[in-house]
């Protein structure tokens, strides 16, 4: 194995530990945001480290761009959904519990 | 390195699996929602290994349509389910 | 034009015209609606008359033949559903058109929107296509999906008459999605067993096995469910009952005919190297069953739209008896025959319903006192089409009928001549229940006519039904000349 | 199933059976609605391991994302109704364990059946690839939808197109107002609508050598229109345009049979010289009408008054 395969086994190990990562700190973390936090931890970071190591190994020129498209969109769609979640989750509690949020 | 990708998939399916235990307990929807998202990009990380460690190419394809696809459920998430309990536990 | 070019233009007219009356909308939808069904109906009719002169044959859609493409197989047994499907779905349209027409005049008095009823069109068109695709097809797979549009469109054409109809509609999808999937897992079985999905190879190769077995009995209930055979019937009254006049007679008449058709082709040509006897047997025993249970069920229907929906169970009964007697020659020829009558006189009883209730605005029985003289082209109709149906001569339920009784009298089998005769008797008491009401003096006087289109098609059904009397040597020599078995 | 791909088999079979079993058992229905998008996205990664790239591609796309969207839209429209029954759990009673037991044999001999299949079982794949030359594409399975079978294909798309009608036969209650969409939304959609629209796109032209297709493109290009709805909710009601598009990839094929039928083939018998070219024409008509018949669905028939009975 050359250094490249080495290189890339060392950073999708990185990304999957952050996979785990996320995971445990969905588990214990105490409450929605802070999860949030540690979720897109996982899904930015762990995704981004697996995209590199594999682009490292990428067969041909069109499979690295689309590895190269993957992670930035990726990246964009988790961290736009998760401002969107916790948006939602503030005016949920501005509102107060049991309030549903199409009644005006 | 093929054994290795394979066991790395394996992991990444095993730390979604925990992810899981999240949406069946809540306690808020918020939580299920997170674990769904969770899923989508370990779905994603999961083929994008499968590719190297399969030697198809192609899976990538399968990879884009996952993230494009997940990212619009989770907007379908928030716009109409929208955390409707109280958060902080109660339920 | 040769055989092919009649097949295509059955094939294609229905789906064509289905497409075309969707992109067209309201405004032209019921003109290329009645085109397409004179076209369409042509066509069948013009293929019966090819098949009757040129025998059967197979076409290889695409040009690749079995077991790679998809093969249809044109014989008569087929030429005689489509041509039953072209004259009766003609019949219908027509009915259709002047059935929406009175809904659109009604609402106009009444200010209120006659909303999508123009949807009838392409559903309707489709659902003949799908039919048609199903008679034709030698193809499992194919088979299931023509299986499949036929549901899908005969559930939105449920949902049309709105109201309670669309919890009908949704028990009849949930019904035919359990039956296509029982379907769907016994053709994978058979085709992981024999490679092929052609009907004709696999009637070639099929033997004994226990997946071949399973993947038997997993179609024939798949396919029993929607045939609605007793005791897998209770979906269709509610489905039937509730649905908008036109549909309801499409329903009835037309589309619990594919599923007997399937099993007819299973278990009398595919499957008969498996040795078939206590399978047909039973079939025929479950058909005698629900020539009881929904003739008494029938009785006891107060609403008239249940009590024609009830008698489909029934009579449905009568066509599973040809299971047992086929062996006995004449047995096929009579079972079709009563499969053709019942067809059209069916469909011009639910037209009947549904003129009884553009007048009356209901169709309690107790309550329909002296229609006969309001709207003497119905009465007329009623009567024809239940002189067919109780199977009194001269009509084509009674020929067919007494084809399947001397068949059974042949193989020493009374206990199946009892039950048919049973199972007139009791037709009779339900048809002639109404009847009685029908030429009793009427008690309201109403003033709305039902349009003439409707009341003249069923009349012109039933009088076909009674015609079907004649049609038994023309059959008898198509069924032998088209080689079906 | 190797060495290698043993733990990962294992982990990922688990998961299904399992999430099958709790999404049954669960009485919140929200929550089973997000373990039934998970378990498509799992059940996908499960079509690639048994090879079937094709189908994990649809299974994505269709089975976790479009599907996912509309059992989340029906999730809100029960919620407006007011607290609605939770559903109940699933309790084990006789019917119950009967039909479990007849479901459970029937698995049982599914496996057996699949179990003694003759070894090296190849179904039609010979006669299959004896046929590819004369296909017009590379990709068997394009080749078998959209040619061998072409003809099967055409009625799959009528049910579609059916079931869009179907959608309008119902005068859907109309979905509560929705909160404005926020600057982060306008931009995800701004940013994510393009490269959806030119993956439909990759999609659709990859499916004559490779994994895609007209389905495939079509529930990326439909994910983009459902997610530009999310933010702006725009009415798709049964106006000319809208039909015309509907029904374009049906007509297209059919009139492309028809035509080949009149020149002397037999209906939908492609000619070899031209059948790649046509086969393309076909899928990017039905990727067109398959993308709106699922937008169709999603945003359904809600009337501006509210719905009425027009029985």
């Amino acid at each position: 194995m050359g250094p490249s395969e080495w290189l890339s086994m060392v950073m999708v190990s990185v990304g999957v530990f952050f996979f785990i990562a996320g995971s445990v700190g969905l588990i214990r973390l105490p409450d929605v945001l802070t999860r949030l936090h540690a979720l897109t931890k996982a899904d930015n970071v762990g995704l981004g480290f697996i995209v590199l190591g594999l682009s490292l190994q990428a067969g041909s020129l069109l499979e690295l761009m689309k590895l190269l498209l993957l992670w930035p969109l990726a990246l964009l769609a988790s961290s736009c959904a998760c401002y969107l979640v916790a948006e939602a989750t503030l005016l949920q509690s501005r509102r107060g519990p049991g309030a549903r949020r199409h009644v005006r | 390195m093929t054994e290795f990708m394979f066991l790395m998939a394996a992991a990444v399916l095993g730390s979604v699996a925990l992810g899981l235990w999240r949406v069946v307990r809540g306690p808020t929807r918020a939580d299920a929602m997170m674990a769904a998202q969770l899923v989508g990009s370990g779905g994603v990380a999961v083929l994008l290994l499968l590719s190297h460690a399969m030697g198809r190419a192609h899976l990538v394809d399968v990879a884009l349509v996952v993230v494009l696809l997940a990212a619009m459920v989770s907007v379908a998430f928030v716009r109409r389910l929208g955390p409707v309990r109280g958060d902080d536990g109660t339920e | 034009m040769t055989q092919e070019s009649w097949m295509e233009g059955t094939l294609a007219a229905p789906l064509l015209g289905a497409v075309l009356a969707l992109i067209a909308g309201r405004s032209a939808a019921s003109a290329i609606g009645i085109l397409t069904a004179l076209v369409g109906s042509a066509a069948s009719i013009g293929l019966a008359f090819a098949v009757s002169r040129g025998g059967s044959f197979r076409y290889a859609v695409g040009g690749w033949g079995a077991p790679l493409g998809i093969d249809l197989r044109v014989d008569a047994l087929a030429a005689v559903m489509l041509a039953m499907t072209g004259v009766v779905g003609l019949c219908i349209s027509v009915y259709a058109v002047g059935y929406f027409r009175g809904k659109e005049a009604e609402a106009a008095s009444s200010r209120t929107n006659t909303g999508p009823a123009w949807l009838f069109w392409p559903m309707w068109l489709m659902l003949w296509g799908g039919m048609n695709a199903l008679y034709l097809s030698g193809d499992l797979f194919n088979i299931y999906v023509a299986l499949e549009v036929v549901g899908i469109s005969g559930i939105g054409l449920i949902a049309l008459a709105g109201g309670s109809a669309i919890a009908a509609a949704l028990r009849y999808l949930l019904l035919g999605l359990a039956g296509s999937l029982l379907y769907i897992v016994g053709v994978e079985l058979l085709y992981a067993g024999y490679a092929t999905l052609d009907l004709e190879q696999l009637r070639q190769r099929i033997d004994a096995q226990p997946s071949t077995w399973l993947a038997a009995a997993l179609m024939t209930a798949g396919l029993l469910a929607k045939s609605a055979l007793f005791p897998l019937h209770f979906w269709l009254p509610p489905a039937h009952g509730h649905a908008l006049a036109p549909v309801s007679a499409a329903l009835s008449a037309l589309v619990v005919k594919t599923g007997f058709y399937l099993l007819v082709r299973l278990w009398l040509d595919v499957f008969a190297a498996l040795g078939t006897e206590h399978v047909t047997t039973f079939l025929g025993a479950l058909g005698a069953a629900a020539v009881l249970w929904g003739g008494v069920q029938a009785l006891q229907q107060e609403r008239l739209k249940m009590m024609v929906a009830y008698s489909t169970v029934a009579q449905i009964g009568y066509l599973f008896m040809l299971f047992p007697l086929a062996s006995m020659s004449g047995s096929l020829t009579g079972a079709l025959l009563l499969a053709v009558s019942h067809a059209m006189s069916k469909a011009a009883l639910f037209m009947c319903a549904g003129s009884v209730l553009a007048v009356y605005g209901h169709d309690r029985i107790q309550s329909l006192q002296g229609f006969g003289a309001l709207m003497p082209m119905t009465a007329a109709a009623f009567a024809l089409s239940s002189i067919s149906l109780i199977g009194l001569p001269p009509s084509g339920g009674f020929a067919g009928k007494w084809m399947l009784l001397s068949a059974a009298l042949a193989g020493g089998a009374w206990w199946w001549a009892a039950i048919i005769v049973l199972g007139g008797l009791l037709t009779a008491a339900y048809l002639l229940r109404v009847l009685a009401f029908a030429f009793l003096e009427p008690v309201v006087a109403s003033s709305t006519r039902a349009p003439r289109a409707m009341e003249l098609t069923s009349l012109i059904l039933a009088g076909m039904a009674i015609a079907m009397n004649f049609a038994l040597l023309p059959l008898h020599d198509l069924l032998h000349a088209g080689g079906a078995r | 199933m190797s060495g290698d791909t043993l733990v990962l088999d294992l982990v990922l079979a688990g998961l299904l059976v399992f999430l099958a079993w709790r999404l049954l058992t669960l009485s919140d229905l929200f929550k089973a609605t997000v373990l039934f998008i998970v378990f498509g996205v799992l059940l996908s990664l499960a079509w690639v391991r048994l090879n079937a790239p094709d189908v994990a591609l649809a299974e994505a796309a269709i089975g976790a994302g479009v599907t996912g969207a509309l059992v989340l839209d029906a999730l809100r429209r029960l919620d407006a109704r007011g607290p609605a029954d939770e559903a109940q759990p699933l309790r084990l009673n006789l019917p119950r364990l009967v039909g479990a037991l007849l479901v459970m044999g029937l698995g049982a001999f599914l496996l057996w059946s699949v179990l003694s299949l003759p070894p090296g079982w190849r179904g039609l794949s010979s006669e299959t690839a004896a046929a590819m030359p004369r296909s017009g594409v590379v990709n068997p399975v394009t080749a078998s939808l959209l040619n061998f079978r072409g003809y099967d294909t055409l009625l799959e798309i009528a049910v579609l197109m059916l079931a869009v009608l179907g959608v309008w036969t119902l005068n859907a209650e109309p979905m509560p107002p929705a909160e404005p969409a926020g600057p982060i939304l306008d931009v995800l959609v701004k940013a994510l609508l393009p490269p959806m629209v030119v993956v439909a796109g990759y999609l659709l032209w990859a499916g004559g050598h490779a994994p895609g297709g007209a389905f495939q493109g079509a529930a990326v290009l439909a994910a983009g229109g459902i997610l530009l709805h999310l933010a702006r909710p725009f009415n798709v009601a049964n106006r000319g345009v809208v039909r015309l598009v509907i029904g374009f990839g049906f007509a297209v094929f059919l009139l492309v049979g028809l035509t080949l039928a009149t020149l002397g083939g037999r209906f939908l018998e492609l000619p070899e010289r031209h059948a790649g070219i046509l086969i393309l024409m076909i899928e990017t008509a039905a990727m067109i009408s398959i993308a709106l018949t699922f937008v169709v669905l999603f945003v359904g028939n809600a009337r501006d008054n509210a719905g009425r009975d027009t029985s």
